[in-house]
């Protein structure tokens, strides 16, 4: 079963129910978030194009993201059906996002509903 | 006991075989336009209104599908009938392969369940397999169907369609503006389609077509009639109380009619009295559905002695009905709306009617009282 | 036997508490999904009595019995309670809370009072629901759609029906959680994955379902409720929002939701098929993979509801293609349930005749799904009363009908009586004529252009309407009937032995009725499906013969 | 899968909590274990579904982001990136806490377990109490969602005339109206309109629902050289716009620009219900109007470049202008997400104090400890959540 990795690191111990934390990982990870909070918000105050600056932004926070789940929610040393589960979760969601980006090019709200009524009757 | 069952079970399904798809099979061998009914109505020469409203629409058609009077209700067709035939032929084996085991294998004194294979890979891979292929087919067929609604034409006419709670309103490329939908044959048409309250669906059985209208957004929808005639125009997205009641005619006219009918149209239009016009209006405009002529209140109030009232107003103000408050109320209906009716809600004919129009109204109004 | 011994020892379930508290405050599996059973029994009459009212206002023409605007409000809440309260918890939510803990040998849900909390999650939203009747009634349809759904006026009606499906959702997942958690941490040793019986498979499949697609249901009607009490706009066109966004938000719930409803129905058949045929199911793997394959692939096809809304052609597109994939699991069951007749010992009880009933109705249903996955077909078909009839047949003359199949089957089981087996078996043949008197002549009207949602229609339809109205009523009396019987023989029925049916499964190894933890003593896991063992032993119902000692272990399959 | 479990029947009633560590391990399970691996399990599948449930207002918040760019730069300079960005740091605070609490919890430490509850609890307050300042702000400022939406401000600041003029500290009582015939003439300007009511079609969102607000106009001075000076600001001036003030036009807009007590000058559009004469020919120091960037039309900002103007200064003066259209879209989403994320602090809150409750009872012990880690975890997707929304709504370039 690969549930757990715990056995690669020297400070953390399983606990017989389930893996806790070393006060080191907690407290890294919640260094790493907080630097990476900084960053985020400096970030934007460089421009670096509209595009890109989303991207960089949501690169920090899917790390960010990612430290949460593997140290606080101790992903990292849990089962393996739980990463199944999350990634799977996930991807229900982006199949959501990218099939209903299919249909954007759809929306018109530029119509000028009055405006446009009137030219389409003279 | 066991037995009479089994006779009645295999009766039902032989009944339910033979009443459904089985004994459609028939009509949906023959070519489609040879199941035309002989009291198809033909194409009208003289193109008043009146008479229009009066012609039926054709019901013809062979027991599965109406008749086709589109380009787009070919591919449409092709693949329905295609389906049909592969679905009772599916159908059928699956029926006839359970009441035989059935019967075959029913419980009865000294039989048994015979040992036979829990499965086997082989007939389950093509079973799997062969569903496969098919829905592959079945999927391109279709997909180039719907290629052939969606491909822009060239010189097509273009309508436009606006639909409302519950009346259709089309505008030809002149200006005319009507409540059915005239088109000539052969040609094709290019319907700009958009909605003012609610969503609302375009449809025409004979021609396969099929659209919705959404507020705020326009939605085309193309196809080139192949047969003179009139047919049934449905609304088929739902949209309130007389969803039912947004159904009006496609005429599609023979070469040269659809002109003739827009002149006339046009000239009638010019020459008519005001109260006749305004008449006119209330009935194709769909006026009728809210507003009665005969006193008894629908959704909005009735026009029957109107003319004139003072009457309280749904923020505490009076007004008089006079030809400045209708044009308010048609341009702008929940401006000053009536205290006994502020729970309806009008949609705005701002821009759907013209100056002429109005005033035809105020007129039908006025002679109303 | 010694297993009669210690069941006559211990109190079954309804005996070992007793008073209205002891109900209410249930954490008993069995009772809470008894319960689930009367409030699902009761939304049928109620789901059913609208459905006569529309078909009785489609007899003529023109108004029959009642003005537009109510015909509207009767299809809205046909459909509403029929959605929401029967079919979706149908199966899982009582049929299923009450087997599928001893189906799989456990003593209860996991989380029992998260199962006690959904039952009156459930509650709290019918009666929100029902409100909404007396509120004004809805008129939008089921489907809620925007911005038709988003009329000021209606807000009274709308507010509390939309709240209460929101409520009825996260019932939903709740239940569905609670049987994912289960089936994962309560199998027992020496029940692998593949020695599960289908009917788990089947709502294993469901409650991830439930679980992924349930939340979307939740945020949209919940963001409907807002638009209502806030305007926030996001649905609404004059305020700049997109109303075709709602229907992606509510058929990417909704699709799947077509699943939640068929997959336990399939599990169901699969288990009566067996059991009936007395002869292991042929293909059990195909079918297991197939469960959850379509519960997969539910998720991808939403968009085929929405060919004619205004959706981009390469949606259209796509979601053609895809459609199509969710027809291949479903013929492999079919195929699957038919191969399992051959050769087998058929017993025509009523429960098969419902499964053979379901195996038949569900074939047109998916037939005629064909006709609207093809692009070019569905747009003549969209709207129409094709639909009506497609849908109809999958949701009523399947689901509900396997739902019927799995209320006898195991009815026996849980209220320990025996239910009128010859009138049983008149009462699932008029179903199965009513069923498709009722919805046969609508596929051929919707194919000839008649839309759905019409209180009015032209005369050409007439007869079509008619015939499917006297269908309506006898189909309503033959489940009116159903319900009756049933009730009646719940205090009154003869007493059911252990296993009236020859099953293998481990419920049958419970007592009749079960005890409070299921099983006196722990079951043992036998080969599934092996009806070598099993013999009938007059009124004693099926027995399983005592292995001669020393014979060595069956072989698994 | 592996993780099937061994089981076996055992425990009913009479030997209830027999052989178990806890008091709190339910009899239907075999051992700790095999409770908290259920429980922990049935968190995970809660949480996959709480991505599913936020995931619809993600699906609205790109598909409108999309659609318009501009309403969402716009209106994210109304949202304050200093208290987004305490909000989050206040949420990662508590998200330690909470899985120290875990680690606590395993441990048998009762007193850390206590100080960490609390502490989280704290911090949710906190962010609650911070949302409360912004939406307090909000409410008062009208940039809310939908129909609501009638802000006093434009993003950059500005004031604005709102459709129902209902703002604190009403700019019209602010202001001398003039009698603009009496005006001196004015180098490079010209004002050329008489009336005091416009129709203000900015920052509505409904297109169809025109409301009027009386207009302040300022009292000008002429200075001889530049602009005249408004005597009384804050206050509206009317310019006259050749390029949206054409004669031919239906509707005729009028450009306005707002003088402020501290110097600044501002420009807008608006529709006007009054004549227009044709403007002369821009004087020598530039044509202030030939830099309306996006063309005539209602709403759109007016851009006044003192000098060559930096990509920069474009954008804070863009958003000084009244909002583009729709804008209430966004903070339809805002406040959909914000809210729901804020419901469900609010949820967390409850559970914590419950679980600290417990905890001070002394309920949790190594062999049970399962509701602090489930309500960690669920805690933890909370903070997942803010750190997407921290970046979405608050750093919006």
């Amino acid at each position: 079963m690969a549930d757990s990795h715990a056995s690669a690191h020297h400070d953390d111990h399983d606990h017989g129910i389930a893996h806790t934390a070393s006060v080191k990982v907690l407290l890294g990870t919640w260094g790493a978030l907080m630097v990476l909070t900084v960053i985020t918000v400096l970030a934007t105050k460089v421009d670096f194009g509209p595009s890109l600056n989303l991207a960089i932004a949501m690169a920090i926070a899917a790390v960010k993201a990612t430290l949460v789940i593997l140290f606080f929610m101790h992903l990292f040393y849990d089962k393996l059906f739980h990463t199944v589960l999350v990634i799977g979760g996930l991807c229900a969601a982006a199949l959501f996002v990218g099939f209903a980006l299919m249909d954007s090019g759809q929306y018109q709200d530029s119509i000028r509903w009055d405006l446009d009524r009137a030219v389409q009757t003279k | 006991m066991k037995n009479r069952l089994l006779s009645v079970l295999a009766l039902v399904i032989s009944v339910a075989v033979l009443a459904g798809p089985a004994s459609a099979q028939t009509p949906a061998a023959e070519p489609p336009a040879a199941a035309e009914p002989a009291a198809e109505p033909k194409t009208p020469n003289v193109l008043w209104l009146e008479e229009i409203e009066a012609q039926p629409w054709n019901t013809g058609g062979n027991f599965w599908l109406p008749t086709p009077a589109a380009e787009e209700a070919d591919p449409s067709d092709f693949m329905f009938y295609a389906v049909l035939g592969l679905s009772i032929f599916f159908f059928t084996g699956v029926t006839i392969a359970t009441v035989y085991f059935v019967i075959k294998y029913r419980a009865r004194p000294g039989h048994k369940a015979q040992p036979s294979p829990s499965h086997n890979d082989t007939l389950e891979i093509t079973w799997t397999v062969i569903p496969t292929i098919i829905c592959v087919f079945l999927f391109l067929g279709g997909w180039r169907g719907y290629l052939a609604f969606t491909a822009e034409r060239g010189g097509a006419l273009q309508i436009d369609v606006t639909g409302q709670k519950w009346a259709w309103s089309f505008t030809y490329p002149n200006g005319t503006v009507d409540n059915n939908l005239h088109v000539p044959v052969g040609q094709p048409v290019r319907l700009r389609m958009t909605s003012t309250d609610v969503l609302h669906s375009f449809y025409v059985p004979n021609f396969r077509v099929k659209q919705d209208l959404v507020p705020r957004r326009y939605t085309y929808l193309q196809f080139t009639p192949t047969r003179p005639g009139v047919y049934r125009l449905y609304c088929t997205e739902y949209c309130g109380k007389d969803h039912s009641m947004m159904k009006v005619r496609v005429i599609v006219h023979e070469t040269g009619g659809y002109e003739r009918y827009l002149a006339t149209v046009e000239e009638r239009s010019a020459t008519l009295p005001p109260v006749e016009l305004g008449k006119q209006l209330y009935e194709k405009k769909g006026c009728a559905a809210c507003h009665s002529i005969d006193g008894s209140p629908r959704v909005g109030p009735s026009w029957k002695g109107i003319w004139g009232e003072s009457a309280k107003m749904a923020d505490g103000s009076t007004a008089t009905v006079d030809a400045q408050y209708i044009k308010t109320a048609i341009e702008e209906p929940n401006a000053q709306k009536r205290a006994e009716f502020a729970g309806g809600q009008m949609t705005s004919y701002a821009g759907l009617l013209s100056e002429k129009e109005i005033a035809g109204l105020i007129a039908y109004i006025e002679s109303l009282k | 036997m010694s297993s009669q011994a210690t069941a006559s020892a211990e109190p079954n379930y309804f005996e070992v508490t007793k008073g209205f508290k002891s109900w209410a405050l249930t954490l008993d599996h069995k009772r809470i999904g008894l319960m689930y059973l009367f409030g699902i029994l009761f939304s049928l009459l109620l789901g059913g009595a609208f459905a006569l009212l529309v078909r009785t206002e489609l007899m003529m023409p023109g108004e029959t019995i009642s003005s537009a605007d109510t015909y509207n409000k009767f299809f809205t809440l046909h459909g509403a309670v029929m959605i929401f309260l029967v079919i979706i918890p149908g199966i899982p939510a009582a049929l299923g809370n009450i087997m599928l803990p001893i189906q799989l040998g456990a003593p209860d849900v996991a989380f029992p009072k998260l199962n006690l909390s959904s039952f009156y999650l459930w509650c709290t939203g019918a009666a929100c629901l029902l409100l909404s009747i007396v509120m004004g009634s809805v008129d939008t349809g089921w489907t809620f759609y925007t911005p038709y759904s988003l009329d000021e006026s209606k807000s009274g009606a709308i507010i509390p029906a939309v709240f209460g499906v929101f409520l009825l959702g996260f019932s939903s997942i709740f239940t569905g959680l609670n049987f994912l958690v289960t089936v994962h941490k309560f199998r027992p040793q020496g029940m692998g994955w593949f020695q599960m019986p289908l009917n788990l498979w089947a709502l294993y499949a469901t409650a991830l379902m439930q679980v992924l697609a349930t939340p979307v249901l939740g945020i949209t009607v919940l963001l409907l409720f807002v638009e209502h009490t806030l305007h926030i706009g996001i649905f609404d066109p004059t305020l700049g929002g997109d109303p075709v966004l709602f229907q992606h938000f509510f058929w990417f719930y909704s699709h799947p939701a077509v699943y939640i409803m068929i997959v336990p129905a399939m599990g169901v058949v699969s288990e009566l098929m067996t059991t009936f045929t007395r002869k292991p199911i042929f293909g059990y793997r195909f079918i297991a993979y197939s469960s959850v394959s379509l519960a997969l692939l539910s998720f991808l096809v939403w968009g085929h509801h929405m060919f004619v809304s205004g959706q981009s052609p390469l949606a259209n597109m796509v979601f053609s293609a895809l459609t199509f994939t969710v027809g291949i699991p479903s013929a492999i069951k079919v195929f699957n349930w038919v191969g399992t007749l051959y050769k087998g010992d058929i017993r025509l009880q009523t429960p098969m005749l419902y499964a053979l009933s379901f195996i038949i109705m569900f074939t047109i249903g998916g037939l005629t799904g064909l006709f609207l996955a093809i692009l070019a077909t569905d747009v003549h078909l969209h709207d129409t009363y094709f639909v009506v009839a497609h849908f109809h047949y999958v949701m009523m003359g399947s689901a509900l009908v396997a739902f019927l199949g799995a209320l006898h089957y195991w009815w026996p089981k849980f209220t320990g009586r025996m239910y009128p087996e010859r009138l049983a078996q008149v009462c699932s043949i008029g179903v199965f004529v009513g069923f498709n008197l009722t919805f046969l002549p609508q596929f051929v009207m919707g194919s000839r252009g008649m839309p759905r949602r019409y209180w009015d229609y032209d005369p050409e339809f007439t007869i079509y309407h008619q015939l499917s109205t006297v269908g309506a009523f006898i189909l309503g009396v033959s489940l009116f009937v159903v319900v009756c019987y049933l009730m009646v023989s719940f205090k009154k029925g003869r007493k059911a032995p252990k296993n009236p049916w020859g099953g293998t499964t481990l419920e049958w190894d419970a007592p009749s009725p079960p005890t409070l933890y299921n099983f006196p003593e722990p079951p043992v896991i036998h080969e599934l499906y092996d009806y070598d063992d099993i013999v009938e032993d007059g009124d004693n119902g099926w027995v399983r013969k005592p292995r001669p000692a020393g014979a060595p272990p069956k072989e698994k399959h | 899968m592996g993780d099937s479990h061994a089981h076996h029947e055992g425990g009913h009633g009479d030997d209830h909590g027999h052989g178990h560590g806890s008091p709190f391990i339910q009899h239907h399970y075999d051992d700790a274990k095999h409770q908290f691996d259920s429980g922990k399990l049935g968190i995970w599948f809660f949480l996959t579904q709480e991505i599913l449930f936020f995931s619809a207002l993600f699906v609205a918040y790109i598909l409108y982001r999309h659609h318009h760019p501009e309403i969402f730069a716009y209106a994210s300079h109304y949202l304050d990136v200093k208290w987004g960005a305490i909000n989050t740091a206040v949420l990662i605070v508590s998200s330690l806490s909470a899985a120290w609490a875990v680690r606590c919890a395993q441990l048998g430490q009762r007193r850390g377990l206590i100080a960490c509850l609390v502490i989280t609890i704290v911090c949710a307050f906190g962010f609650l109490g911070i949302k409360y300042v912004e939406y307090t702000h909000k409410v008062h400022e009208g940039i809310l969602f939908g129909r609501k939406f009638d802000p006093c401000v434009s993003s950059g600041g500005a004031q604005l005339i709102t459709k129902k003029n209902e703002c604190h500290g009403t700019k019209a009582s602010q202001c001398v109206p003039a009698n603009i015939d009496q005006m001196p003439e004015q180098p490079g300007w010209q004002v050329a309109c008489k009336a005091y009511e416009v129709t203000y079609q900015g920052a509505g969102a409904a297109r169809t629902e025109v409301s009027r607000a009386e207009l302040p106009v300022c009292n000008m001075v002429s200075t001889g050289h530049g602009p005249p000076r408004a005597e009384n600001p804050p206050c509206w001036e009317i310019q006259s716009n050749p390029n949206v003030c054409a004669p031919d036009k239906e509707g005729p807009t009028v450009a306005a620009l707002v003088h402020y007590g501290d110097g600044r000058v501002r420009g807008s559009t608006f529709g006007i219900d009054l004549q227009c004469e044709p403007a002369p020919e821009p004087s020598a120091d530039g044509d202030p109007h030939a830099d309306v960037s996006h063309g005539p039309g209602f709403g759109q900002p007016l851009v006044v470049p003192s000098t060559t103007p930096s990509a920069h200064d474009l954008k804070v003066q863009a958003s000084m202008g009244p909002p583009p259209e729709h804008t209430n879209m966004f903070f339809s989403i805002y406040f959909a997400m914000t809210g729901l994320h804020g419901i469900h602090v609010l949820f967390g809150i409850f559970v914590f104090i419950w679980l600290l409750i417990r905890a001070i009872k002394g309920h949790f012990t190594p062999d049970y400890f399962g509701p602090i880690d489930y309500a960690a975890l669920y805690w933890h997707l909370v903070d997942l959540i803010w750190i997407f929304l921290f970046p979405l709504l608050y750093l919006i370039h």
